[in-house]
């Protein structure tokens, strides 16, 4: 065990598949001689050297579709978009290559890529650097879908991810960065697709994932001090594969649900949740599932106001006074 | 004398008035004379092949066998055997959905590939990805692609695997004259320029962007597009197999031994429609079709050039046209005879892990309902 | 009132507001010279002439961003695609300045766009070209999206569309395109977001758009016919903005809801309804809320497999015994 | 002899050593020569109103009164003061994020500009873009965009719409030198040429995107990618306002009068890191920086130009300096004092629909919670 950054949790899952694996390349704008925009590639150039290590021109379509087209080869890019934003301009390639490549040539190909990066808000970066496409990307069949939110967990699903054959998309978090945690060294292979009971409970389920988790900790904590309510908090940490199954299970228990999450309310993984709680633990329910979104606009700037766009503690804390009424 | 003497079905089967036979100027450069004469002869059927394995789709299709779009590489024969025909151990193919030729040119059998477009279960792809997805990755075919210019990136991506594989090969990666205008093939050019990856950039121009002539599409010349990026670049006659064979193997060798990437133009030209439902009505007239068949078709071209040089006889030729039509037969008969895959199979080739559960390593659901 | 195909309502209302304004123009790969790949802009460059009706080389990106471009000053282009599919190519364009540029403006700029092709699958041309992307549209605040059924729908909601000053994305139907329906002539204009009960009952509320509408209705059909079940069923017709209040009425006579649509499950539309309607209208539920999407994979080319991987009569008929057991 | 007498606060107030004052060669170019002493002397003033403007930025950055990112400008403001003062009313500019010069370039005040920085409901763009995304539609400024080379596509748009609707005007698309990258720009720049399209394409090509230098991002030469489309380009010296006036003016007269385009690559340099929070240490040396301050200041450059056509003294090159510094105050005190907008702004700017209550059309809920 060690305290380390989340950062830090990443750059360490890198250089040991780097290490372990020489078909693990990192490529990506400003990865190596800059050592990362976030500095999470810092120092892997000088380990690792530039055929591992390698700066991409500012062509997420190209760039993404290489990555793609080597790793039907066997090589296993993992690539860093500086922010998650930027898949928009790689969109294709992510979803109709990635996503369908498989597919199409009936299972004789497979794409063992990640791409990884932040998405998030809270930094004041506006609205063109501030998506959370976790539903837009777990809307389609053949990917998967990570968004960890403590440094051991982004090493051990990292890790995961870049020894997995299917296309991965890894969701970091600019805000997280810094925060440190207790991280086991070595080989820690956190299975994706389970679900982390972060805090137990028996009066509230709050299913989140990514930073909101930390937010949902800070408001549980808050519950139980200020109005002696016990919350569950269920971390997904991985959106698809999904385990439902935890869900369910803190469900059964606590018989109340508030889904919170930094996504734009239409169609987001917390709709998905929301249909899928009902639909197999209706009669658990003692009331309507409850949700907590982003305020449904585009990212405002102006920092003080970004914070009440977002979900934080006092907006969780009274969505789940409302989710128990 | 025709060559086929079968009656005209369609219309590349009419008698074609046949240039005096004379070889090919390119038939003289060496990666054409070190072909001995069989090899030669395989080239012809293989482009035969292509042909009569075309024109039986297109019966099937409109005998309602088959679904979707149908995009006949009838015409531009040449540009993908003659291209197919170089390929070494670590070349690399890629291609859009006009896949088919390029399909038989790497050497995937007519069954297979009849029968993916017959939706069955015994299809290259099994009746998963359909006319604009074949795929035969044993045989360095990365596909059939249905995004104009998508797979580009994908072919880039071939080029960089040989090149940190530390292998002497070269990925063609194929494209239409429409296709150029996407933005991702512009990233692509830059990246193999710029990296020195072995990445032979095919357009295969035929004219058309569906109903749209180059003019009306694109501004300047089409291969000089790689100048700005200081890559090779260079066109080729595409009716002429030789001449494909000898342009294309300079760019070929030029990747292989210095990993450079060029920009090549192959000038073609397709008879059908952009897709068998295209009427073919409005950008084009029948004339200007007639006259490439006449003056340009790919095969007549060959064959003309194999009589000249004595290595064809006419009954060969007729009889390579026979056996080609007879395989296509037996193709529609294998794909007709196959199975159609089950609704259970919808959900199998999605995740490699779910196809392998021994070796699953995640938990949780990965399909939803 | 006349009888016309969807094509031909899409066709008259296209060509009755480039008549009425001079600032609408029609752009997009094929739709002048070679009549629209569907044939749904046939005779318009006739009429028009070349300046108003525009064929585009193959560069989404390109030309949306320009419509939009256009749009910030005063043309009012409608954009087709030839399949939206292709709006993967043209994300960024799409999402980023079409959905965001007037908040990042303060408010300056509005982009009359209106962006229309068909999405859907059913006519077996494989994965890349089956997208139903109205989630992934709608998740983003700042843009409408429209889904007709119907002729007259699909005449009525383009007018609006295109007279609406804000970003529209107009889903048609490749399938549905030869369909015949009664059309008013001349002006009508159908508001957006307002959802139409294209058949009243009583026992099961059946919320749909687009093609699912039709086969819903055949569905209601044969339940009532054969199980002397009464159905209801909403057509939503828009996306966004949503006429919940229609959904919510229903419900509140049926107290059972399916859910039917053309999208693949994770992070849908009938995610998203399935969450308001459990939260809203919670007391009214007998049961859980039930939904039927395509089956949860890429698009399959195979003809006779893809028509069950998408909704379809007897897939509806199942599911909604299943919704009212 | 410092023009400027103020200590040094930032790397750019250091006493520069001073070429012998002469004029710029371009001076003489007719564009320029038709200025009058009192034009002339407000080009410098908005040179300098931009570099004041953004230090004072940069320190209230500093003193955390302002989030996100801030890209500086300073270093290049020849080239938006340059291009801008050369617009006519039915000349229309877009760029990207590195927006302020631009901003100011076409006229907007400095007291809307910090309090957008602030996040002020004040700002121009209501606290809601930021730094990034400046807009000024009724300045024909259509922003400030945040996704490299995205807003080239709209600034096509605009020239399509000045063609449109039958204006002589020209719209000219910023980006920078990482930015050509992108495929939506080779995508703009084949429709532009395509339909000739009034749109000059601006390349500021700085030598770096982010720590990435133009050599390890970009293949070739930049400007002549537009070669491959027929399109006219050049390059201008972008730290002699003058050459850019005199470069830029044959370009957008293209445009306006025979709706021509091109791509022009300006070659400037950034002091500053990419943005403030770039520690700039891995990509360039401190000695390459100071070389370009010290011989090829784009302020100093016009200063003494000015200085030796007897446009310009000392006394006033200060003045105008201490106006700058005083109005850059003010406008930090003007921000300072401004509110932010509440919660209640931010489901506000969404639809237009929805800012117009009484002139919706559409039903139903436009937000969801
Ligand atoms: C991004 C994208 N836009 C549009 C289409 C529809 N489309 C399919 S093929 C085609 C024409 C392509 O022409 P070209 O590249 O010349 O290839 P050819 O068909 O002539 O082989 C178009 C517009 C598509 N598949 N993908
Ligand atoms: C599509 C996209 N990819 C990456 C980024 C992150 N990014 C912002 S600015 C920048 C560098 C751009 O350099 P250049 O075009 O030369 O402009 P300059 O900053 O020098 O003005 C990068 C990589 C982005 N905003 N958008
Ligand atoms: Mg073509
Ligand atoms: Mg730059």
């Amino acid at each position: 065990m060690s305290l380390i950054t989340y950062r830090e949790a990443i750059r360490h899952a890198l250089a040991e598949e780097l290490t372990r694996d020489a078909n693990v390349v990192v490529l990506g704008e400003e990865v190596a001689q800059f050592n990362g925009a976030y500095k999470v590639t810092e120092g892997l150039l000088e380990k690792f050297g530039p055929s591992r290590i390698v700066d991409t021109p500012i062509s997420e379509a190209g760039f993404i579709g290489m990555g793609l087209g080597a790793s039907m080869l066997g090589v296993r890019p993992v690539m860093e978009l500086m922010f998650w934003s930027f898949y928009s301009v790689a969109f294709d390639q992510i979803l109709n290559n990635a996503a369908n490549v498989r597919y199409m040539s009936g299972g004789q190909i497979n794409c063992p890529i990640v791409i990884r990066g932040p998405a998030n808000g809270g930094t004041n970066v506006g609205a063109t650097h501030s998506h959370t496409p976790e539903n837009v990307l777990a809307n389609h069949p053949g990917v998967k879908v990570i968004v960890p939110s403590t440094p051991a967990d982004a090493k051990g699903l990292l890790k995961s991810a870049i020894r997995d054959n299917d296309p991965c998309f890894f969701l970091e978090n600019t805000v997280l960065y810094g925060n440190i945690g207790e991280v086991p060294e070595g080989d820690i292979l956190i299975p994706l697709g389970l679900a982390d009971v972060k805090r137990a409970g028996t009066d509230l389920t709050i299913v989140t994932y990514g930073r909101c988790v930390l937010h949902s900790l800070a408001a549980a904590d808050l519950l139980e001090k200020e109005h002696d309510i016990s919350v569950e908090v269920v971390d997904l940490r991985t959106i698809r594969p999904l385990d439902i199954d935890t869900v369910l299970a803190s469900v059964t228990k606590t018989h109340r649900v508030l889904i919170v999450e930094e996504q734009k309310p239409f169609s987001s993984v917390g709709s998905q949740l929301a249909y899928m709680i009902q639909r197999e633990a209706f009669d658990e329910l003692d009331g309507p599932i409850h949700r907590l979104a982003t305020v449904d606009a585009p990212a405002i700037y102006s920092p003080p106001v970004e914070t009440e766009q977002l979900p934080n503690p006092q907006r969780i804390l009274t969505a789940a006074l409302a989710a128990l009424e | 004398m025709p060559l086929v003497s079968q009656p005209a079905a369609s219309i590349s089967d009419q008698p074609a008035v046949i240039p005096p036979a004379r070889p090919s100027p390119a038939a003289s450069a060496p990666i054409n004379t070190a072909l001995a004469p069989t090899a030669k002869i395989a080239l012809l059927r293989t482009m035969v092949r292509i042909r009569r394995f075309e024109e039986r789709s297109l019966r099937a299709y409109q005998a309602k066998k088959i679904g979707g779009f149908l995009h006949l590489y009838i015409g531009q024969e040449a540009v993908a055997v003659g291209c197919c025909s170089l390929m070494g151990k670590n070349d690399h193919v890629i291609t859009a959905y006009r896949d088919h030729g390029h399909a038989l040119g790497v050497g995937m059998e007519m069954n297979p590939l009849m029968a993916e477009l017959y939706g069955k279960s015994t299809g290259c792809s099994k009746g998963k990805g359909g006319s604009m997805h074949f795929f035969a990755p044993d045989k360095n075919y990365w596909g059939g692609h249905g995004i104009v210019g998508g797979q580009i990136p994908l072919g880039v991506g071939l080029a960089y695997g040989i090149k940190y594989k530390g292998l002497k090969g070269a990925a063609m990666a194929f494209m239409g004259d429409g296709a150029v205008n996407q933005g991702a093939v512009h990233e692509s050019y830059n990246l193999a320029a710029l990296w020195s990856l072995p990445c032979v950039f095919v357009i295969e121009n035929n004219g058309y962007s569906m109903g749209t002539s180059q003019a009306r599409s694109s501004a300047g010349e089409l291969a000089r597009r790689a100048e700005g990026y200081g890559m090779a670049h260079g066109v080729i006659d595409g009716h002429d197999l030789y001449a494909v064979r000898a342009g294309m193997d300079a760019y070929l060798r030029a990747a292989r031994e210095q990993s450079k990437p060029a920009v090549v133009e192959i000038r073609t030209y397709r008879y059908r429609g952009h897709s068998v439902a295209d009427p073919d009505s409005t950008y084009r007239s029948k004339a200007e079709i007639e006259e490439y068949r006449r003056t340009k078709d790919p095969i007549q071209v060959f064959q003309n050039s194999l009589l000249a040089e004595g290595v064809l006889t006419a009954a060969l030729a007729e009889q390579i046209d026979n056996e080609a039509r007879a395989e296509a037969d037996v193709s529609a008969d294998f794909a007709e005879a196959s199975p159609y895959p089950t609704p259970a199979d919808i959900q199998s080739d999605v995740y490699w892990e779910a196809d392998n559960p021994s070796q699953r390593k995640s938990q949780g659901r990965l399909f939803f309902d």
